[in-house]
């Protein structure tokens, strides 16, 4: 139940400042429908609020350079700024872009690590929604090969 | 902060992706995108679900396998698995790891083996049947293939295993030899190991079962054969089949000395 | 009814890294069955874990999570014997619990 | 569990064990033993019947017993495999053995096909890339055949055309066809053969080695 109630309460923040950001209209939700159904890196980052998008150095994505399969493909988003509210992992070519949100507090190291379905070789972003709106983010190119018989 | 990954995938990331040496660093990315995997085995869901399905009360009779003799007396599951296939003086027969856990079912639990045998990899029963050879092959990891020929049955099933390891057929002429004969060969990006010998620790017949990213699911070494003979365009293995133990019991004896890693997980 | 999930947590520095794996389809939404209908989507949307007995981690997550999750995270402030417990909740609105302790 | 395999498989052990004394079953009778325990162990899987295995030709037979004692065939006995093989070789019914290379890249690239789990009345794909590099550009390629990038221009083909590559063209037109009309044992499948791919595929594959144009010149 508590957790149902954080969630709602992230939310409703969330929603305030979307409104703030001139996104009115968004519904209120746990679940951040309008990130996960998004076809973009900018349009899943701004579903989160974010209102500016730049490169950087101080966000880190981890994920290999190849993957055998892209039913399976390890990423890690991390980075050391304060300020952090969430990371996101994102795969730029998938249906959605959008593969997870972890939100940062400060129980937690900002670096979280899952795996992700990829439907073909594409850049993975991870994005660091921070608490003034920008986001930050790095990319990295991830091959998806056919490892074996192709059978 | 803790490092997630191994130092190598670092090194592996840190080189610079080049044309000339574009092969090379192919290898090197499928090499870091193991070692990334390999922490996290999915595996591991199965075989917390193969200890329980192994102590708990089940079938006709609500007995539990706890007293299943798997060829190192009743109970005993540390070390089996590096021994099978061996013969059983109870069912006159040579038996791998999976038909030997159908008969125990069958025997203490009231299962029907014979409709065990028949029901598609990853259903019903037969899902039990993979958890609790995940949960088996775990309890040897670490230990040395050491496969008995003792029994003349023993050593017959090696003699045909190895006939049919080089059976050549099918529309494409493909026998186990034709990708498996040769060291350092692969399909695709695929290392492939010799099975003629021992391919060393944790190739081969000591991989396997393995968790297969490729599809999400559990392969134990009854499937491990039964896809290789449909990529062969062979006709269907029967489950638990002579074929595919005495298959077993060459590739099982020529392991010897190998240490075993299963359950592993594989692309 | 689902699997149990297998969590490990392991201390080091004050720190517990928590690793943690789910049984679950994570079905994409995206897939057609052999009779050519699409399969509709199911996966893990909310994942949420607690140090004993506080929440730590929230997170969203989408059907392009790999099938059988796997999930890596560093609890800042965590010693041996202290109680980790992982939820998630699926978008069909099960949900599953499971608990281990820091070692 | 599976009481028929089990009784046939103790009654000809316990025969085995009578016949063969303390050395144990003859080579005959293993070979025997195997035959009997293919027919118990595979069955008929949708379009896949069970004589692809019982019904193998004497090609397979032969190079399956050479590989199981461990040597190689002798001359006399490769030479007449090949000599049967290569009577099975189809040339082009129109004199054209080049076809278009990106429809012959498509067939290398793709392992489907002739599985139990495939239709029955798809087109095969040529598992090329499976054993082959072929095009420079595809990383991923198996290493059981040699490396078939530059294959034309290795081989000196600049014309297919011209009577001076007419000797190569056939080649590997027949090589494709029925590689064990070249080399008895082969691993390479009899593609056209064994029916695996018709003549218009095999002509794009040809297309894709030899075209002075095809990706594998470059």
């Amino acid at each position: 139940m508590q957790t149902r109630r954080e969630t709602l309460k992230q939310s409703a923040v969330l929603a305030g400042l979307l409104a703030a950001a001139g996104f009115p209209g968004f519904a209120m939700a746990a679940f951040n429908k309008a990130g996960f159904d998004a076809k973009s890196v900018q349009d899943a980052t701004k579903a989160f609020g974010a209102s500016s998008l730049a490169e950087s150095k101080d966000v880190t994505i981890i994920a290999p350079d190849i993957a055998e399969n892209g039913a399976v493909v390890p990423m890690g988003a991390s980075t050391s700024l304060p300020g952090v509210k969430q990371l996101l992992i994102l795969v730029e070519k998938n249906p959605s872009t959008l593969v997870a949100a972890f939100n940062v507090n400060d129980a937690v190291d900002a670096n979280f690590s899952t795996r992700a379905k990829m439907g073909q070789s594409s850049d993975v972003y991870a994005v660091a929604i921070m608490a003034d709106g920008k986001a930050l983010w790095a990319k990295k190119e991830v091959k998806v090969t056919l490892g074996g018989c192709g059978g | 902060m803790k490092t997630v990954f191994p130092l190598s995938i670092a090194a592996a990331m840190a080189l610079a992706l080049t044309p000339a040496m574009a092969q090379k660093t192919a290898s090197q990315g499928i090499d870091e995108y193991r070692a990334m995997l390999a922490d996290g085995n999915p595996a591991e869901l199965f075989e917390a679900k193969g200890e329980d399905l192994w102590k708990k009360a089940r079938g006709p009779k609500n007995a539990s396998l706890e007293k299943c003799d798997l060829g190192k007396g009743p109970g005993v599951v540390k070390g089996v698995f590096v021994e099978l296939p061996r013969f059983f003086a109870d069912t006159q027969r040579v038996q791998d790891l999976e038909s030997r856990l159908a008969s125990c079912m069958e025997m203490l639990q009231g299962f029907n083996a014979a409709e065990i045998a028949k029901t598609p990899f990853g259903r019903g029963e037969m899902a039990n049947v993979t958890s609790l050879a995940t949960w088996v092959s775990a309890e040897s990891k670490g230990l040395k293939f050491n496969l008995s020929q003792s029994h003349t049955q023993e050593k017959t099933f090696y003699e045909v295993g190895k006939r049919l390891f080089f059976q050549r057929g099918g529309t494409h002429d493909f026998s186990c030899a034709s990708c498996h004969g040769e060291e350092g060969k692969r399909i695709r990006l695929q290392d492939l190991p010799i099975l003629t010998k021992s391919p060393g620790d944790g190739l081969g017949f000591a991989a396997w079962p393995a968790y297969r990213v490729s599809n999400g699911q559990m392969w134990s070494m009854q499937l491990r054969l039964n896809d290789c003979y449909r990529q062969q365009r062979f006709p269907y293995p029967g489950f638990g089949s002579d074929a595919t133990i005495a298959l077993s019991t060459y590739l099982g004896v020529n392991a010897k000395g190998a240490a075993s890693i299963a359950p592993a997980i594989k692309r | 009814m689902s699997d149990p999930m297998r969590i490990r947590a392991q201390a080091t520095g004050g720190k517990a890294t928590v690793r943690v794996l789910m049984s679950h389809e994570m079905e994409s939404g995206q897939r057609k069955d052999a009779a050519g209908k699409t399969v509709p989507a199911w996966f893990i949307q909310e994942v949420t874990a607690t140090l004993n007995g506080k929440q730590v981690l929230s997170a969203e997550w989408g059907p392009a999570v790999a099938k059988n999750p796997f999930m890596q995270f560093n609890i800042k402030s965590a010693k041996a014997g202290d109680k980790v417990a992982v939820t998630w909740k699926d978008n069909k609105g099960e949900t599953r619990t499971d608990e281990a302790t820091v070692s | 569990m599976k009481k028929n395999t089990l009784f046939v498989l103790t009654g000809l052990a316990t025969a085995l064990l009578l016949a063969g004394c303390a050395t144990g079953p003859s080579v005959a009778e293993l070979n025997a033993l195997t035959n009997q325990i293919v027919k118990s162990s595979f069955r008929d899987q949708s379009h896949v019947k069970l004589t692809r295995l019982t019904e193998t030709d004497e090609t397979n037979l032969a190079c399956s017993e050479a590989d199981v004692a461990g040597k190689p065939l002798d001359d006399k006995t490769a030479r007449a495999i090949e000599a049967v093989n290569m009577k099975t070789i189809k040339w082009p019914s129109d004199g054209k053995f080049i076809g278009d290379w990106k429809e012959g890249e498509k067939i290398a690239q793709s392992g489907r096909g002739l599985t139990w789990s495939d239709s029955a009345t798809m087109e095969s794909g040529g598992n090329c890339y499976n054993c082959h590099q072929i095009d420079k550009k595809e990383i991923s390629y198996g290493t059981i055949g040699p490396s078939l990038y530059n294959y034309g221009k290795i081989r000196g083909v600049s014309d297919p055309a011209s009577p001076a590559s007419k000797a190569m063209v056939e080649y590997t037109w027949g090589k494709i066809w029925n590689a064990k009309a070249y080399n008895a044992c082969s691993n390479m499948p009899r593609a056209g053969h064994m029916g695996i791919l018709n003549e218009t595929q095999v002509r794009h594959i040809v297309g894709l080695l030899l075209d002075p144009k095809s990706p594998v010149n470059q």
